[in-house]
């Protein structure tokens, strides 16, 4: 039976895509470390504060995984949750692992604490970047229901290699935040199609933002990290400097750009119709000429 | 009904026919042949119309007459009032305005979902009296005894210029609303999206048609059908496996009608796994009496299903549906022919099996939709949720309900299976379980002669809830089948005043029987179970061709 | 106060702008004899994927061609720019990208400083800012992820309870005060801003820096919890 | 928030073994913490809850669930927000079928 990524809890992730037995937790949920401030505001808290790290095997590989779980809070970062990440990564500084593995599934900041929340995304990219600095991989995966958006969707990026599905979301202001505030003329955040033509894994793949796209299915995930696991990690200016050129020829072709349609169509993609309802196989070699990278 | 008091030996026997004469003569100059242009509407409805009429204005589950029933809104009261209005759904906000407006002084009518709060206000401030609520089948029936519409509205895909009309998948109520019109010196308007000099196929022949009127807009359809799998619940499986398990695989149910609702999308979606893992496939399933609910294509490319009649068709399944001639009823253009007073016919007569949801239950089994503040009406369900007492085919399964239900009787007889499928709380924790039904405030807030109940006790075999399956038809005394639904009812105050005593000795007789009594494993009701669990799932396994609404599409 | 005052106060003894972007500036300022590279923006703007493209190229210009040269982004930004030109654009990979041309610059010895000197704002703060190896804002400047009205709104919790809760906890209300307690803050600057500058960069250039604001936060009882939890799971068994 | 607390008996439940946890605190939605206890006869059950004035039916939610299945020696505690009754013991029993059949 196929197992659904975009549906599964932090916990089944975790289970999907390491070596059965391997799986080591910290700070697991008996130890009850919870939001301080959350019971503050008279709201529930969750044992884990909705985020799951620990170490495991992956093909045999050793790694640290973490998983945010999208239905707590819809996976926001809290001071305990950003420093379970941020001790994670310091962890892999130590003890070198394959890679860092973050199953990232979160709208961004707590705003229950909001301060504790930014400043720990900051700490979670400092800490990333640090680290690669020293040569640890780190690989991003979106798939699950909230996304990745917000400080977390720097996050993403500021990873070695990120995989995403196509029902997976990465973008910083969610759809609905800019329809507050600019109107729905701006962005009609009910329009589910219109959101993920803007956010969703597809568009993502073929800018460049994404580097694999995945099939939702934990088992095809778990392929792809295990893919991801293999491929090389490099954190330098030569490779900063083809990032900037992709980012800078981005804007300077698609600054007019009102959907991605008109974008596919100017990375020269002829029925954009048709590539939108291929599966991901047929899309990936579809895009294979088209598709923009660093 | 007119109550004529002419003396017959002078009668010439041709009012209706000098009436409808009449009106046409009125009308003469707005029409070039048939054809009456979109402008002129107005003031055609106000030559065909007088007061007192009863007028049907298309309005089915889905398909809307919606440009004939704005332009009505717009004809000068003076001149169109006291209307009548005899029509299956008072969907639009057009059918209220009327109302509002003085032009419709009663109604007759099956349901009315969207308006139901507003329609309950108009009551409440006598602005319109309601003659009565029906099922769709006993208010087609009633069109051709004594609510015959003076002039319908209708609304079809496309006309030729002869004016026959050609009305795609959704032909709905149609066919029922021309016949009783066109035949009784009615007046039958038609607003069409296209004019085609040939139409694909023929379902009204133009001789029953007076007035084709191309529409400025494509009538509205309401993809009614369309149940997001995203949004199906674990505890909405495990009361799908509860039913595939418990009543499915128990009585053999090959011929079915299915409710609308989440509860019985999961009960398709489970077919081609759960149902599939039983060995069940061939053996439950295979006809059915049901819209072409896109949640039921996995069951069908999985080869489940073999033969499905519909009451209308639902956006996005036309191509899906043409490409499956051996499983729905299409015609020589290859797209579907729905026609909902066949369909409650056969949902009635020829299923052995009706299963759906509601609001209510009370300790009889009688269950409502009817809420405070709201008159929704009740559609099809309870021709398709009541035993068919004109019945005399056997099936199997028939003959074992029927079985269960007259242990203690000489004459053998079967009994349709009438299944409740519901959680035992709602949102808000609000409980399904009650000791008196909503639907008696109705009896003095609209002025009605019964309390709307959707389907009764008696009617009632099986009530399924998380907590298991009560089986009324094994119960003895009043007393018991109190005790069986109190003892399904969980944690509801019904629920928790059960016997507890009686409960035991009722599930020992298997009149209730939970989840753990018929092998179905809590643990095993996850979403993974669905064989879709996305509208993207729903596409993929109609091989592309399912087209959904935007509004269900991510992509 | 304005770009031209801040940077007259910083840079007494003199500094030169050098490229302007939209809403945006940088140039060299001298400071303890020392040059100092200043990359701001200004005017509350909203940062978007030209002006986060901007900065990174001046950061990696900074890299190519003055080695080791302190980095100073000067802050008035009220967050990303909310647009859907610049979400279909990738907003997020743009800002990242600022983020690792900073690392690298961190990672080549250039001493990475911030200071707010108007409002900083969830988004347009986080990439730029943020990724400073000692952050400062001025005693009148604003730091902040939302209003407490947008934020009451939004959680559903009563505007009363929040701001009661608020003169207690630094949590979740906006203020550089806040940020300063939580230990993002090294400190709140406000009087002789040159000699604030120049302790700073002495201090920095004393010892590699290492993200110290979890242990500064706990020090002075702005977080206290962040600390300990991440370092039961760095060092836990 | 409400915290409900009760202590009811049950039969001994014979696996020992680490914490399980199943379910997500999201709307509608609870998560169940089952741990052992060394009251071998007795399961003990804390819930915190975000929907206030349900106690009866907690309790005979946790009644039943410790008469039908072998809960004695369990400590569970439960986070929840507006969970119906039918999800909380759908979670129990999800709970338990992982604690007696070993998984994680």
């Amino acid at each position: 039976m196929r197992k659904g990524y975009y549906e599964a809890s932090a916990r089944d992730r975790i289970r999907g895509v390491i070596d059965p037995g391997s799986w080591r937790e910290f700070i697991p949920p008996s130890e009850r470390i919870t939001s301080p401030h959350l019971p503050l505001l008279d709201q529930p808290v969750a044992f884990d504060d909705g985020i799951v790290v620990g170490a495991g095997r992956l093909g045999g590989k050793d790694v640290l995984i973490a998983a945010q779980e999208g239905r707590f809070l819809g996976g926001a970062v809290g001071e305990v949750h950003g420093a379970k990440l941020v001790g994670l990564i310091e962890r892999a500084v130590k003890t070198r692992p394959s890679a860092v593995v973050l199953l990232l599934d979160s709208g961004g900041v707590r705003l229950h604490e909001a301060n504790a929340g930014l400043i720990a995304v900051s700490e979670i990219m400092r800490a990333i970047l640090r680290a690669r600095v020293q040569g640890v991989k780190f690989v991003g995966v979106i798939g699950g229901s909230c996304g990745c958006f917000g400080g977390m969707g720097l996050v993403a990026r500021c990873c070695d290699v990120l995989l995403m599905s196509e029902e997976g979301r990465l973008g910083m202001s969610g759809p609905e935040v800019i329809e507050t505030v600019r109107g729905v003329e701006e962005f009609d955040s009910r329009d589910r199609a219109l959101v993920w033509r803007v956010t969703g894994g597809k568009h993502r793949y073929l800018i460049g933002e994404v580097d694999m796209l995945v099939d939702d299915d934990v088992a095809q995930f778990r392929a792809a990290i295990a893919r991801a696991l293999e491929a090389p990690a490099e954190f330098s200016l030569e490779g900063l400097e083809r990032e900037h050129d992709m980012l800078a020829r981005r804007w300077s072709r698609f600054a007019d750009a009102n959907d991605a349609r008109d974008i596919w169509a100017g990375l020269g993609i002829p029925d954009v119709t048709r590539m939108a309802l291929m599966s991901t196989e047929e899309f990936t070699r579809a895009s294979e000429n088209v598709r923009e990278r660093p | 009904m007119d109550a004529p008091t002419v003396n017959t030996s002078t009668r010439d026997w041709h009012d209706g026919v000098r009436s409808k004469a009449a009106r046409l003569e009125r009308a003469a100059a707005l029409a070039v042949g048939k054809r009456v242009e979109a402008p002129q509407t107005t003031a055609l409805l106000e030559c065909i119309l007088e007061p007192g009429d009863r007028v049907c204005i298309e309005g089915n589950n889905q398909k809307q007459a919606d440009f004939l029933a704005a332009s009505l809104v717009h004809t000068d009261p003076a001149r169109v009032h006291d209307l009548h209005l005899v029509q299956s759904v008072l969907a639009l906000p057009e059918h209220m305005e009327l109302i509002e407006r003085g032009q419709v002084s009663r109604i007759d009518f099956s349901f009315s979902g969207p308006q139901a709060g507003r329609l309950a206000r108009l009551v409440e401030r006598g602005k319109i009296r309601i003659g009565a609520i029906h099922t769709y089948l006993e208010l087609f029936a009633r069109y051709f005894i004594d609510l015959t519409p003076n002039v319908s509205l209708i609304a079809a895909q496309a006309a030729d210029t002869a004016g026959n009309l050609y009305t795609g998948p959704n032909t709905e109520d149609t066919p029922a609303i021309v016949e009783a019109t066109a035949f009784k010196n009615g007046i039958v308007i038609a607003q069409v999206n296209e004019v085609l000099d040939t139409l694909p196929r023929v379902d009204i022949p133009a001789d029953w048609v007076d007035f084709v009127v191309p529409a400025p807009r494509p009538h509205y359809i309401e993809p009614l059908f369309t149940r997001d799998p995203a949004q199906i619940t674990e505890i909405q499986i495990l009361m799908a496996m509860i039913a595939i398990k418990g009543v499915y695989a128990e009585y053999g149910v090959t011929r079915l009608n299915h409710g609308i609702g989440f509860d019985t999308a999961a009960i398709e979606l489970l077919l081609p796994t759960y149902g599939e893992s039983l060995g069940l496939r061939g053996k439950i399933c295979t006809h059915w009496a049901v819209n072409p609910h896109p949640t039921l294509m996995p069951a069908i490319e999985a080869g489940f299903v073999q033969s499905i009649h519909c009451f209308g068709s639902e956006v996005g399944m036309e191509r899906y549906i043409a490409a499956r001639p051996d499983v729905f009823f299409t015609g020589r253009d290859g797209s579907l022919r729905s026609n909902r007073a066949f369909c409650q016919a056969a949902g009635h007569y020829a299923c052995d099996l009706f299963i759906g949801s509601t609001l209510q239950i009370d300790l009889e089994g009688n269950s409502s939709t009817a809420t405070r503040g709201r008159i929704a009406g009740f559609g099809g369900a309870p021709n398709m949720g009541s035993d068919a007492r004109g019945r005399r085919h056997a099936s199997e399964t028939w003959l074992r309900a029927g079985r269960e239900a007259r242990r203690h009787k000489a004459m053998p007889r079967g009994q349709k299976l009438v299944v409740q499928i519901v959680e035992t709380f709602r949102e808000h924790m609000t409980p399904t379980f009650v000791e008196r039904l909503d639907a008696w405030d109705f009896v003095q807030s609209a002025n009605m002669d019964v309390p709307p109940v959707m389907i009764y006790g008696e009617d009632l075999t099986h009530i399924i809830t998380e907590e298991g399956i009560a089986n009324l038809l094994l119960c003895d005394t009043p007393e018991e089948r109190k005790q069986a639904i109190r003892g399904i009812a969980g944690y509801t105050p019904v629920g928790l005043a059960r016997d507890v005593r009686m409960v035991e000795n009722l599930r020992d007789r298997g009149v209730i029987r939970r989840p753990e009594d018929i092998g179905v494993a809590r643990r095993e009701a996850t979403r993974d179970l669905l064989a879709a669990r996305s509208v993207k799932d729903l596409v993929l396994a109609s091989g592309g061709l399912y087209e959904p609404p935007t509004r269900f599409r991510n992509w | 106060m304005t770009r031209r005052d801040t940077l007259e106060r910083l840079f007494p003894s003199g500094w030169q702008d050098d490229a302007e972007f939209d809403n945006g500036f940088a140039g060299t300022g001298m400071c303890s004899g020392e040059s100092i590279r200043y990359i701001g923006v200004e005017n509350a703007t909203e940062v978007g994927v030209d002006q986060a493209l901007a900065m990174a190229r001046l950061v990696l210009d900074t890299v190519k061609q003055h080695a080791q040269r302190a980095i100073l982004f000067l802050l008035d930004t009220q967050g990303q720019r909310l647009r859907k030109r610049d979400e279909l654009l990738g907003l997020n990979g743009y800002m990242a990208h600022l983020a690792k041309c900073v690392e690298l610059a961190r990672a080549r010895n250039h001493p990475i400083l911030s200071l707010v000197y108007g409002e900083a704002v969830s988004g347009g703060y986080l990439a730029t800012g943020m990724m400073a190896d000692a952050c400062y804002a001025l005693s009148d400047a604003q730091i902040q992820v939302m209003n407490l009205p947008s934020m009451a709104r939004i959680t559903r919790i009563p505007l009363e309870h929040l701001e009661q809760l608020s003169e207690h906890s630094p949590v979740f209300s906006p203020g550089v005060a806040n940020y300063a307690q939580m230990g993002h803050l090294q400190e709140i600057w406000d009087g002789e801003l040159a000699a604030r500058l120049a302790h700073a960069l002495s201090r920095m250039r004393e010892a590699v820096p290492a993200d110290q604001r979890m242990a500064l936060g706990q020090q002075r009882g702005g977080r206290c919890v962040a600390y300990e939890v991440a370092q039961r799971v760095e060092h836990g068994a | 928030m409400e915290q409900l607390q009760f202590q009811v008996p049950s039969r001994a439940q014979s696996q020992r073994r680490d914490a399980v946890l199943v379910g997500v605190v999201g709307s509608g939605n609870c998560e169940v913490l089952l741990e052992a206890t060394t009251a071998d006869a007795m399961c003990v059950a804390t819930i915190h809850t975000a929907a206030h004035g349900f106690a009866d039916i907690w309790r005979r939610v946790i009644e039943d669930f410790a008469i039908r299945r072998n809960a004695g020696g369990l400590r569970v505690e439960i986070n929840d927000v507006g969970a119906t009754p039918a999800v909380v013991t759908l979670r129990l029993y999800q709970a338990i079928e992982a604690w007696e059949s070993g998984d994680a």
